[in-house]
């Protein structure tokens, strides 16, 4: 049955777009939820990891004997614990554990179980390895000079034709774009072209990573641990491992935030490593030094851009060079960064070329709409200053170039229906808009974009005996999607939010599903739940069709009951979703709904952000005074979770914008790595943060949803950048925009008008 | 190094337990008596995940030793609720979406339960002030600060009623 | 025949060409027609890409129908976070 | 590791000087337990003094006030008298990290922990405060800017405990207050911190003056150039100028992940004179506002 042909589209909804309170909720204010280092098991050991103080060594051997000897230690791993694949798990393989060389401080190099964490603290001070220290590189700009030092010599930069006759750290090339970007600029009035910095900034979850895993002698395998895909795990730990997949079961525990950093392995594959050797359970928890070293950090980044724009406001032409490094392997999310950057404008020359670069600093993870933020910063610079030279209205410019259904994207494809302008519309409606300013105050405005990701998805819906409903879904819930998934199946149904639970199944329960990230899971795993619900409906009208002894097809479903339709339209009064169920065991047995599918079509979320600041003059600290977010999500399915991804999206931003950033020594070691000095917005930071939610619906799904989780991070860093512009008259193009940096350009200013 | 045996009063509870020296409170209320509702974020008293109330003062559990809560009261997040009945601010932060994760929820209850016992009517800037050792990397703690005023209002009520 | 746009960066495998006419009635036959037509570009499509039919990105529907007169736009692999 | 909790202070003393190996004083611990974590060697012996009840109060003296060195930041904010005769000191106790942090660290583990940027020492050093140390010796008494000498570390000699900080009694028309400066609001170990303490005559003309800086420099410092731009003048604004010059000139170097050298020259001087601003509408008897 096609969706989009069903009663439910175009008719009002009576569950979805409510607040229920969430079902995972009593648990999470009463401590009893169970996050990735709550489990315990029985003879469990203490896992440690031993990581390389060098941003870049060889390892010339490794000498676990004295730890091994150790009272109470139990086993040590290294590498050569685990399988040495060549194959596309070879970068996440080397990163679990290094092999020929530590590529970054912090890098995992060995690792012990013992029956104490004391024990297994001491026993990593009795592991040996002997270093021959390598140069290193830090930063992007550095990495790609002809003498760098070089990670890795098998690296030929791709995308390049002719292939280059040398190593570099320069893993790939990009392109996109469309039209004639030159002449784009000799039609120009004005053109402006500006270099933009970001720094390499972390997810920051609350929870470290952490996982208890068990492996028995069998070769069967129990894993504990938080993550934002257990399918994921099973499957790349059972890789690396050489396990069978069937012999890995990996559970879901609740997940202290993620923001994309958790859709990878880290620990898990070593403590089931460590658990095989033991033969005993092995509990492996990260100290938040080792998240900010060891775990994926965003990219660093060096962007250039340069736009054109006529008198009237039309922009002409558009053109960027990204450089991202990623960290010691190839990855960073330069293309994405590349394909988003001029997604919020309907261009007709655009040109975006983007480089993939290695660097001695750990393996760049996602976050967040992975590499949009960066050229999002730049470009809605680079479009407020063109606003400025013009003399026209930031949003109005913004509203004139804005993309809308059929723009050809600057990334290739046509946009279907997108809610870009509305959002703009809302911004510029908003009182905050047009509230006053005072002295030392700038508002800025900045667009974003996300593509959105639907992805493979599995769910199992179950009627029970007594009329509620089971809803196994295989996608960690990372912010309230459970309650997004009661609700939608509690629309189908007809039956009130409370009597259908859902929860997170482990691996042996459903088929794969995807990680949650992508912005997918109220999208897919949504999507999934209708269509079991859907199914689980046309299996209760059968049933109730066989009890009346009429054809299959003569039976609706209204209002959480079977009805006779037809020629037999009240023949039978309506048998109800608990009256069903309750006959289900002497009338054919259980009663449930499926689906495995891949979900597409996500359909992209755009946003405006407005943000007002006050900044000291004489110290260079920027206040966040006031934050609006505009942000379509094709229909809110819980508007309470959609306005706090919204609101969640932008505090990062702010705290990216501000002072978040990796900083490196001179000896390639990381100097904050911890919550003192890496410092993310607090309570007393921040503003209440306003929200606008537009809802434009994504045709691809079937009560129109689109993601909303990642878009949110997108606009912020232009947004602060635009409004410390305005507030102090100068441009700000690196970041973070923290007091020493803003100060010195603050009083650079002011050196300069005094020449004048 | 010699285990000590420590006997305090946790949740209203006595409670005994052994403890090496060098181990902190948050260890031992996770690790030893299975109270695993304060987390730990950082170790270091930078995220206030593993909030406790010791002996009437808002304290990181992971900044006190367990050694020195011989003979002093605990309050931890498993105490909140009483006779199955959650607190006011347990049941605002659930109507308000005061949460995503969840992972630092149970330092920010009681945290803000700390706070409301000295100030049942704070200003929006004082709960944000107050609540700036919890971090939040979900929220941009725009609901947990309505749910806690929210909160404090009910409660000034229900005191004013009774 | 489907006509079939290269993004950019597909393009440096295809020595800088960006359309192709291919014969194919699903995504997955025309990403075989275009390994067929352009060899280089094989290993690239068998990691994965996206294709965008008519603006919907696709990233794992090979049977997903295409009709002759439809927009078809390569693009890579793509994850969010 | 051993921990002693002794009841009194004449113990505490006794198994400071019994130790031979390494010892440490566990006050608010807020310091001690993140070195503990972070890999450095734990100490043979550790001596709890909160269970010492002198060191747990606030007492009235001399018209000054004592506080015990396990008396933790919160309570300085819960002592009224004290709030009013010197609103500096408790507001620079009041920001040492977090309300939790505030519910364990004392001022005197402040000291003790020697941090150039400790938020504390610089209200208490210009406020004049007097450390009172007991040891095998016997007692003796210290101006607070003598405690730190370097980066963790102090001028108290093996066996000796820090037992009290003295604040004296406080001169009318006087006032003190403490700013800091960190990029966030909240959290952040002070970039660059100010604290001046200063007194007026009846026509309203600064007779005495201390300012003091911290975290511009290996220890928080007494700037007495800073005070004599103040002492004599009715903080006008050539005063305010010459005393920012004054601070500004003072730092010897730190240039850290946490500020640069040029950012810190130039936020001493602002601090200052903001510190000096504030200071100066307390002596007049102006209310001012938190944050």
């Amino acid at each position: 049955m096609p969706l989009d042909q069903t009663a439910k589209s175009g008719t009002p909804f009576s569950k979805v777009g409510t607040r229920p309170l969430r079902p995972d909720g009593l648990d999470k204010v009463t401590g009893r939820a169970r996050f990735g280092a709550d489990m315990t098991a029985p003879g469990m050991l203490i896992g440690r990891v031993l990581r390389s103080p060098h941003a870049h060594a060889r390892i010339r051997s490794i000498d676990s004997s004295a730890a091994e000897a150790l009272p109470g230690v139990k086993a040590v791993i290294t590498a050569a614990d685990f399988l040495d694949r060549q194959d596309e798990h070879r970068d996440i393989l080397v990163n679990v554990m290094a092999r020929e060389k530590a590529l970054y401080d912090g890098h995992a190099v060995a690792a012990v179980a013992a029956t104490s964490a004391a024990i297994a603290r001491e026993a990593l001070s009795l592991i040996k390895v002997d270093y021959e220290v390598l140069p290193h590189v830090i930063d992007v700009e550095a990495a790609m000079r002809p003498d760098a030092p070089i990670l890795h010599d098998n690296m030929f930069t791709s995308g390049v034709e002719p292939r280059p006759s040398k190593p570099s750290n320069v893993a790939a090339r990009y392109q996109f774009g469309h039209g004639d970007v030159q002449a784009g600029f000799a039609a120009a009035d004005v053109v402006i072209e500006r270099s933009f910095r970001t720094e390499a900034t972390h997810q920051g979850y609350i929870e470290p990573h952490a996982c208890l895993a068990s492996v028995g002698s069998d070769g069967q395998g129990e894993l504990w641990c938080c993550t934002q895909g257990h399918f994921m795990v099973r499957d790349i730990s059972a890789a690396l491992l050489g396990m069978d997949i069937s012999k890995l079961r990996v559970t879901a525990s609740e997940i202290g935030g993620g923001f994309g950093g958790k859709t990878t392995v880290f620990i898990e594959p070593v403590a089931l490593a460590l658990s095989r050797k033991a033969g005993r359970p092995v509990k492996l928890v990260m100290s938040r030094a080792e998240v900010f070293r060891a775990t994926g950090p965003t990219s660093s980044t060096s962007v250039r851009v340069k736009m054109g724009v006529k008198r009237d406001g039309r922009i002409t032409a558009a053109e960027a060079e990204l450089k991202y490094q990623g960290g010691a392997f190839a990855g960073s999310p330069v293309e994405l960064g590349a394909m988003s950057a001029f997604a919020c404008y309907d261009l007709e020359n655009v040109s975006v070329i983007g480089y993939d670069v290695v660097t001695n600093r750990p393996k760049q993870a996602a976050y967040r709409a992975p590499g949009a933020p960066m050229s999002a910063f730049a470009v809605e610079s680079v479009v407020n200053e063109l606003a400025e030279r013009i003399g026209m209205d930031q949003i109005d410019l913004r509203l004139k170039n804005a993309a809308k259904e059929g723009t050809r994207a600057a990334y290739g494809p046509t946009f279907g229906p997108i809610g870009l302008i509305e959002t703009l519309k809302a911004a510029k409606a908003h009182p905050h808009y047009a509230a006053p300013l005072g002295p030392n105050q700038g508002r800025g405005v900045a667009c974003g974009f996300w593509f959105n990701f639907g992805g493979q998805t599995c769910v199992s819906l179950n009627i029970n005996i007594d009329g509620t409903v089971a809803l196994a879904v295989g996608t960690p819930d990372i912010g309230g999607s459970r309650a997004s998934m009661c609700l939608m199946a509690a629309e189908e149904l007809g039956v009130s939010y409370d009597r259908v639970r859902t929860v997170v199944a482990d691996t042996s329960s459903l088929g794969y599903n995807d990680v949650t990230d992508g912005s997918r899971v109220t999208f897919a795993s949504g999507m999934a739940t209708i269509k079991a619900a859907r199914e689980a409906v046309k299996k209760l009208c059968a049933r109730a069709a066989a009890i009346w002894g009429i054809p299959e097809d003569a039976v609706v479903w209204e209002e959480g009951q079977a009805r006779p339709a037809g020629p037999n339209a009240g023949a039978f009064p309506p048998l109800s979703l608990r009256e069903i169920a309750a006959m289900a065991p002497k009338t054919g047995g259980p009663i449930a709904g499926h689906c495995e599918f891949n979900a597409e079509n996500a359909g992209p979320s755009f946003a405006t952000h407005l943000v007002d600041v006050e900044v000291d003059p004489e110290t260079g600290r920027a206040t966040v005074l006031r934050y609006t977010v505009a942000q379509d999500a094709g229909k809110a399915v819980h508007p309470a979770y959609v306005e706090g991804q919204l609101q969640g999206g932008a505090a990062q931003g702010i705290g990216w914008a501000l002072n978040e950033e990796y900083i490196y020594g001179p000896d390639g070691r990381l100097q904050n790595p911890g919550f003192l000095d890496y410092r993310i917005p607090v309570a007393s930071d921040l503003p209440m943060i306003d929200t606008v939610i537009v809802e434009v619906p994504n045709p691809g799904h079937p009560y129109g949803v689109r993601g909303v989780g990642e878009t949110s991070i997108v606009p912020p860093l232009a947004a602060m950048a635009n409004a410390l512009s305005a507030a102090t008259a100068v441009r700000f193009t690196e970041l973070p925009m923290s007091p020493p940096r803003v100060l010195h350009a603050l009083e650079a200013r002011r050196m300069a008008q005094a020449a004048d | 190094m010699a285990a000590r045996h420590v006997r305090s009063i946790i949740n209203g509870d006595a409670v005994e337990f052994v403890c090496e020296p060098e181990e902190s409170l948050l260890d031992v209320l996770r690790d030893r008596l299975a109270l695993t509702g304060a987390k730990e974020g950082c170790g270091t008293g930078d995220c206030g995940a593993c909030s406790i109330i010791l002996d009437d003062r808002l304290v990181c559990s992971c900044l006190v030793l367990g050694v020195e809560a011989e003979g002093r009261r605990l309050e931890t997040i498993e105490g909140m609720a009483q006779h199955g009945e959650l607190h006011p601010l347990q049941r605002k932060f659930l109507e308000h979406a005061a949460l995503q994760c969840g992972i630092c929820t149970p330092g920010f209850l009681v945290a803000a339960k700390a706070l409301l016992e000295r100030n049942l009517n704070p200003t929006e800037t004082e709960v944000r002030y107050w609540l700036a050792g919890n971090l939040c990397r979900c929220t941009g703690y725009d609901k947990i600060v309505r749910a806690v005023l929210d909160a404090a209002s009910e409660m000034r009520e229900g005191r004013h009623a009774a | 025949m489907v006509q079939v746009r290269l993004g950019g960066t597909l393009q440096s495998y295809s020595g800088g060409r960006s359309t192709f006419e291919i014969e194919g009635a699903n995504i997955g036959q025309i990403l075989a027609g275009l390994g067929e037509a352009c060899p280089r570009l094989k290993p690239l499509l068998e990691k994965g890409v996206a294709v965008a039919v008519d603006g919907e990105i696709y990233r794992g529907s090979l049977l997903h129908p295409v009709r002759p007169d439809a927009e078809v736009f390569i693009l890579p692999r793509m994850a969010g976070g | 590791m051993r921990y002693e909790a002794p009841a009194s202070i004449d113990k505490a003393v006794a198994l400071l000087a019994a130790e031979n190996g390494m010892s440490r004083i566990l006050a608010g611990g807020t310091d001690l337990l993140v070195q503990f974590r972070s890999g450095s060697p734990a100490p043979d012996l550790v001596v709890d003094i909160k269970r010492i009840s002198r060191m747990r109060r606030i007492v009235a003296e001399n018209g000054g006030f004592r506080i015990g060195a396990a008396v933790p930041c919160a309570a300085l904010g819960e002592h009224k008298k004290l709030v009013k005769a010197w609103p500096g000191i408790v507001e620079a106790a009041r920001l040492i990290g977090s309300t939790q942090i505030q519910g364990r660290a004392t001022i005197a583990g402040n000291l003790c922990n020697a941090s150039p940027a400790a938020d504390s020492v610089p209200a208490l050093i210009a406020a004049g405060a007097i450390a009172t140390i007991l040891g095998p010796n016997g007692n003796r008494e210290v101006p607070v800017e003598e405690v730190p000498i370097a980066p963790g570390k102090t001028s108290l000699q093996k066996g000796e405990l820090l037992v009290s900080l003295f604040l004296p009694a406080r001169p009318p028309h006087s006032g003190d207050a403490y700013l800091r400066f960190i990029p966030r609001s909240e959290m952040d170990i002070a970039v660059v911190g100010a604290g001046v303490c200063l007194t007026l005559d009846e026509e309203g003309v600064c007779t005495a003056a201390r300012v003091s800086l911290g975290a511009v420099a290996a220890r928080p410092l007494l700037v007495e150039e800073a005070a004599r731009a103040l002492i004599g003048t009715r903080l006008e604004e050539q005063a305010l100028k010459a005393l920012a010059a004054a601070a500004s000139a003072a730092w010897r170097p730190i240039d850290d992940k946490r500020g640069t050298k040029e950012f810190r020259i130039r936020v001493a001087g602002v601090l200052a004179r903001r510190a000096a601003e504030r200071a100066l509408a307390r002596a007049k008897g102006n209310k001012i506002r938190g944050h």
